[in-house]
């Protein structure tokens, strides 16, 4: 057993997080924040540039073909360093979607243009009721898309989505559509976290090819695959989160003494560590599951989102209370964390989902599906 | 113990409902109740000027006050009815609260006989509005760690520094400023209070941009502001004092104000009936009944206590032990329900312009929230106090208590 | 308005406690954890000669007919004092169904006997399901009860027992059953407050007499008025847990200095206290509400009852756990209210259950009954 | 990163499942693991003696122990795979636990050649069985405020005074007992430690009944205990450096011990199955599956965070960070599962004779699961550790740090 990083990986590790703090500071973050726009394109064409988009896609397609222990430590970097950017989309989903469930001609179009940062793929799951596959009621009649998917990150950055939808047999399969058809309108959404730009697409008999090896089942593997890989970025950004609030705790004054002296605020700075220490070690056991292919990854995905959106929420919102009055100010870092962690909760389901799923798998069907 | 109207109390709404009737117009169905003490532009300050000068004619303003400054001599719980019948009418946001609630009660024991003349009847009729300059950047739970200077120049004073956390500043004509004119004591014992015109150009106000996106507070910066001696409020160096007139009748003030007006848990199971959690309505979910139900034993819990703190009030108690936990347990109650309103719309948690506005409005009551748990002292001040003011536990070790405060 | 108590309110409490503190000490309640019989017949006897026992009973049957409000002040201090009687089967429960539900003979026959204290009547709701109306199987055949009652508190002392059944019709109603008869049988349980005896029932045939006034909705209001004045009994319970640790916090000593000057002591104290109060303001409402025969009764039950509990298990589990060493062991104090409160919440039934009936009421009926 | 087996340690598992095979006899379905390491009587006693021996004498005795002390030499892992394969067994309790994990590593570090010699093998062979005697009545989360007093006659010492909190101390032959042998000092500076007979008549021992119910703790009482010189561990006034010693091997220990043996957060599923909740079978009730599923994340996190541990050993390093949370988490989870398992039953909750043997089952894991939040360091002493040790918080004002003991 080994249950931890090697020296190559902590190599990998530092090499991305000097690039990232080059270039998505938490001014860049901030900036987002205010613009109509807030995709960091310049983060994500170093990223193509340094080959990171391209991690996980095979050689064949331009891609360095490692694995998800890999993609991991990249996901945690990068919810670190709370960069503007579509990581999840792509590479939790869109990349794994398309190189695993694709067709030859589907790979060869698209993956090579996404490692190079050329293009945007992004992913359409979610409707009004989540993003399970059996909430899905967008359909596909002879190769055309209709529905409403809502909400969908980066979609006015993206060229394609993948969307869920539900074939004629009535089944959820993934689409590849172009969003530049005329039949695709795109609209933006008011989310918490203005850096993430989020929007609701209809589809009107919208041109769209199946990717080949999706069927619901596939599609909650994908969907186990990218929460393993959401909780590395939930845990990134937590634990600066919670860094962030160390420093402060130690450089604010009260009552002649750092304000980290006292208990109140010592001990709810321990209990912030010891829920990202927690949510680390399932998404240690999810990163191994997904690497390895083994059978328990809906469980290790399950026990692994739910420990990070627990260790998410906690840290981000006594982060705010710890920082005091300049908590709760625009200009202070604090709220950037507390809503990247809401978008981060939003885009992958809610812990009543998580929590069904693993329910589901313990009790091997106890209660009937509804 | 009744949780009725006393026959007097029945008589005293009645006659305010009266004269509100003749006097202002009732909110209709969906004109939400004015919850908040700050004005949103020029025009609101006038009509909150303007309404306050009507009240102040027919005896309706500084309800609390003694008749002898112009008031009426009301109980605390008379403050309340009045309070919940005003509250159904379409007023403007009460913009006097910091004069009446705060200043003009600490003028009242403080001031000169030529301040209480001054200042006391321009803040019941609304002519003079105010604003409380006590926290610094460096002394917010600390206050006593304030480091604007007012030094001594012949019979002058002559202050420097900067406050924030100001509500109202900009709108503001006067000030109640603390400040040290000693620091070669210990931090306690130097300071000062001083009653300033926010007019004056050596004082400049800069808005704070909150994390719900508003703008409700102000930074306040000082620069060679001079005043006259008898702008001093109180003894030299007894601005401890002073202020802690100020801050027992904050309390008093936010015991008997208005009620907070946040959302009420029960619209919870209202939009848990419209939105659907695992192809259900959620409203069918247990685990969400489970959490609006503790969410209104909650919060009912806090109405019921600012009753409590009401019944202490009118009985001439000081507002007691049952008062301290509101304060402590409402901005994270606010907090939970935002949160938990936003995750009832599931993958739309925290992104409007779905589910109506609901997500929307939870999202601000969420962003709002941690001003509650701060703001006139943070959670964490309000456990040491119940620790030590309630339980008797022994003190914080402080190291800064008898330290001069230039040494600190 | 006036939500406080009265100065005659604050005598009846001084006196009461007065008698309480010289029969009802923590030794006897260690004693009682270790007799066959936790039952303490002494306080009970002194409680009767003292006429509290009778204080809610109307003056023709030998009481002192007063109100809710001074019920609720007995509750509590006995509560408080931690005496091992039967305060919320009796005056809870089995006085106010005889003297609402009962006819004018079960009045005569039962009342003034037990306001001397000659006899227990205690009360038999709960089956395997529950303790609601909606969960009753035993059944009344002709005046005759078959059925298997669980958990009842002090059967083992009770003369009588009020026992909740089906008539004929399929209706739940209240009997009054002899416990004498031959055809019930009375087996102990192991309950985790062995101060409280506990048993199971077995009916068999046994000649029963209807309560008239009986029906479900008289039971739910029954329980009702008993959960507000259990929820006084629960406040009385963990303040005295509260200022129990409180003390020892004052007086134990590490690193130096008084335990209770370190704020991970301080604050938890804190948040026993804030849970207490906002109990306490709770339950004043559902005072108020039972005194004054208010509609708004089952809701102030509901949320009365959820404080109540809440404050009671967070202030016992931390005054055990305040207590560092010593708080686990079976000499020392915290346990006895730990067991205490797990009894009193037992009882009356659990969270679930008074959610239910919170929501139930405020929701309307969104949800069909199950 | 992976959690099988590697070849290496494959073929230790297969290794001493072989021998475990031909030696002991598996358990049955259902009968429970050995989960604790107190004995519960002399003839369990005798028996874990005897399995001991036999250990000893086939090499599986202190595994991690350096060869030349007759141990293995094994990695961390190689334990935890010995304890993972030896609980599929119907074996004795580890009463040797503390000799073996704690009193050897200390020995081999601060005892002399004679002490080695005299301890090391016994303890191996399981002929002696140790207990620790650390905790004092006053003395618990601050253990450097420990009272026994330990003072010097010609070449003897002459001990008196009272540990508290010692396992298995009526059955142990002998102890590790800390002293203080010169209160003129500060706190940390004035303490020795001892090896000890506990056969010897000045000593006795009481049982310490629990709020379970159950007596695994022990009151010693230690009157006029004489000890040569040759008794003492390290040097004189050096007890608090070897204590560190001891307590950094019990928290290796416990890092690689047996795990708990608590319930199992999925065992809540097959209860709530069996049982209802508002007329519906309890796993129906969303609410329910909520409580349920976060009790299996939590569990999990902490199995899956003691393998982090292992590796951080394995690799040589200290067990860091990671390992602080598991004691601070663990504790509470027990007691939250314990309530909730109670929970389940309604309105027999903590009524056993019910529902099987399950609500006193529960109830035994809630009454016993405060121990695991105060033994071994309270929770409150876990956080501050995490935060000064792992995040560099400023340390908590000290007010005993140099101040002679005797003046405390």
């Amino acid at each position: 057993m080994n249950f931890g990083f090697s020296d190559e990986h902590d190599a990998i590790r530092d090499t991305l997080a000097r690039m990232l703090s080059d270039h998505a500071t938490l001014a860049v973050a901030h900036d987002c924040l205010e613009a109509a726009d807030g995709f960091d394109s310049a983060t994500w064409t170093a990223l193509a540039d340094g080959g990171w988009l391209g991690l996980a896609i095979a050689e064949d397609y331009g891609g360095a073909a490692m694995g998800a222990i890999e993609l991991a430590i990249v996901a945690e970097e990068i919810g670190r360093s709370l960069a503007a950017i579509p990581f999840g989309p792509v590479l939790g989903l869109a990349i794994p979607a398309i190189q695993d469930l694709g067709t030859q001609s589907q790979r060869e179009n698209l993956l090579p243009r996404i490692a190079e940062g050329r293009m945007i793929v992004t992913v359409a799951l979610a409707e009004d009721g989540g993003s399970a596959p059996e909430r899905v009621s967008a359909k596909v009649l002879q190769d055309r898309l209709s529905g409403r998917k809502s909400p969908v990150s980066f979609a006015s950055d993206a060229s394609f989505a993948i969307v869920a939808a539900l074939d004629e047999g009535g089944t959820a399969r993934l689409y590849l559509a172009d969003l530049s058809d005329p039949s695709v309108s795109i609209s933006a959404l008011d989310a918490i976290d203005r850096t993430r730009p989020t929007s609701e697409i209809v589809f009107h008999d919208t041109p769209v090819e199946l990717l080949p090896g999706s069927d619901p089942a596939a599609i909650r593997t994908l969907l186990d695959g990218a929460a393993v890989l959401a909780a590395f970025e939930q845990i990134g950004l937590a634990e600066r989160a919670l860094f962030l609030t160390r420093d402060y705790a130690c450089e604010r004054q009260a009552f002649g003494r750092q304000i980290g002296s006292f208990q109140a605020v010592k001990h709810r700075l321990a209990d912030m560590f010891a829920k990202i220490e927690l949510a680390r070690s399932n998404a240690f056991f999810g990163a191994w599951a997904l690497a390895s292919g083994d059978e328990r990854l809906s469980e290790a995905a399950a026990v692994a989102r739910l420990a990070a959106l627990d260790a998410v929420q906690f840290t981000t919102e006594e982060s705010v209370q710890l920082h005091g009055g300049i908590g709760f100010t625009w200009a202070a870092d604090p709220h950037l964390f507390l809503r990247r962690g809401w978008q981060l909760k939003a885009e992958l389901g809610l812990a009543d989902l998580w929590r069904e799923r693993l329910l589901c798998n313990l009790a091997d069907g106890q209660r009937a599906a509804n | 113990m009744d949780f009725s109207d006393s026959p007097e109390e029945a008589a005293f709404r009645a006659k305010a409902r009266d004269w509100l009737d003749a006097t202002a117009t009732r909110r209709n169905g969906s004109e939400k109740a004015q919850d908040h003490f700050m004005a949103r532009d020029a025009d609101e300050v006038a009509r909150a000027r303007d309404w306050q000068a009507r009240k102040a004619d027919a005896g309706w303003a500084g309800l609390t006050w003694p008749r002898a400054f112009g008031g009426r001599d009301a109980t605390p719980i008379e403050q309340v009815i009045w309070n919940q019948e005003e509250g159904r009418y379409a007023v403007p946001p009460n913009v006097f609260l910091i004069g009446i609630g705060l200043v003009g009660p600490t003028v009242m024991i403080h001031g000169t006989e030529d301040q209480k003349t001054r200042f006391l009847p321009r803040a019941l009729t609304g002519e003079d509005i105010w604003c409380q300059l006590f926290s610094e950047p460096a002394a917010g739970s600390d206050l006593a760690g304030i480091r604007t200077r007012a030094r001594r120049e012949d019979d002058e004073w002559v202050i420097s520094g900067q406050k924030v956390w100001t509500s109202g500043a900009h709108y503001s004509t006067h000030g109640i400023l603390l400040a040290r004119t000693d620091p070669q004591v210990p931090k306690h014992k130097g300071m000062t209070m001083f009653l300033v015109d926010m007019s004056d150009p050596a004082i400049e106000t800069r808005p704070i941009r909150q994390i719900s996106g508003s703008s409700s507070f102000n930074e306040v910066f000082i620069d060679n502001l001079r005043v006259p001696d008898s702008a001093r409020l109180g003894g030299v160096s007894e601005g401890w004092k002073v202020a802690l007139t100020t801050l027992m009748n904050e309390r008093f003030s936010i015991s008997v104000g208005r009620a907070s007006g946040g959302a009420r848990a029960e619209e919870l199971i209202d939009l848990a009936t419209r939105v659907e959690r695992n192809g259900r309505p959620a409203i069918e979910d247990d685990e969400v009944r489970a959490r609006i139900a503790d969410f209104i034993a909650r919060q009912r819990g806090l109405e019921f206590t600012s009753y409590r703190v009401m019944t202490s009030l009118s009985r001439g108690q000081a507002p007691g032990e049952e008062g301290s936990i509101g304060k402590l347990l409402l901005g994270k109650l606010r907090q939970e329900m935002g949160a938990f309103g936003m995750d009832l719309a599931g993958t739309s948690a925290g992104i409007s312009a779905k589910v109506g506005d609901d997500v929307a409005r939870w999202r601000n009551e969420y962003l709002t929230a941690p001003g509650n748990r701060i703001a006139g002292g943070s959670d964490e001040i309000q456990r040491t106090i119940i620790g030590e003011r309630i339980l008797g536990l022994p003190p914080e070790i402080r190291v800064d208590k008898d330290v001069a405060f230039s040494e600190l």
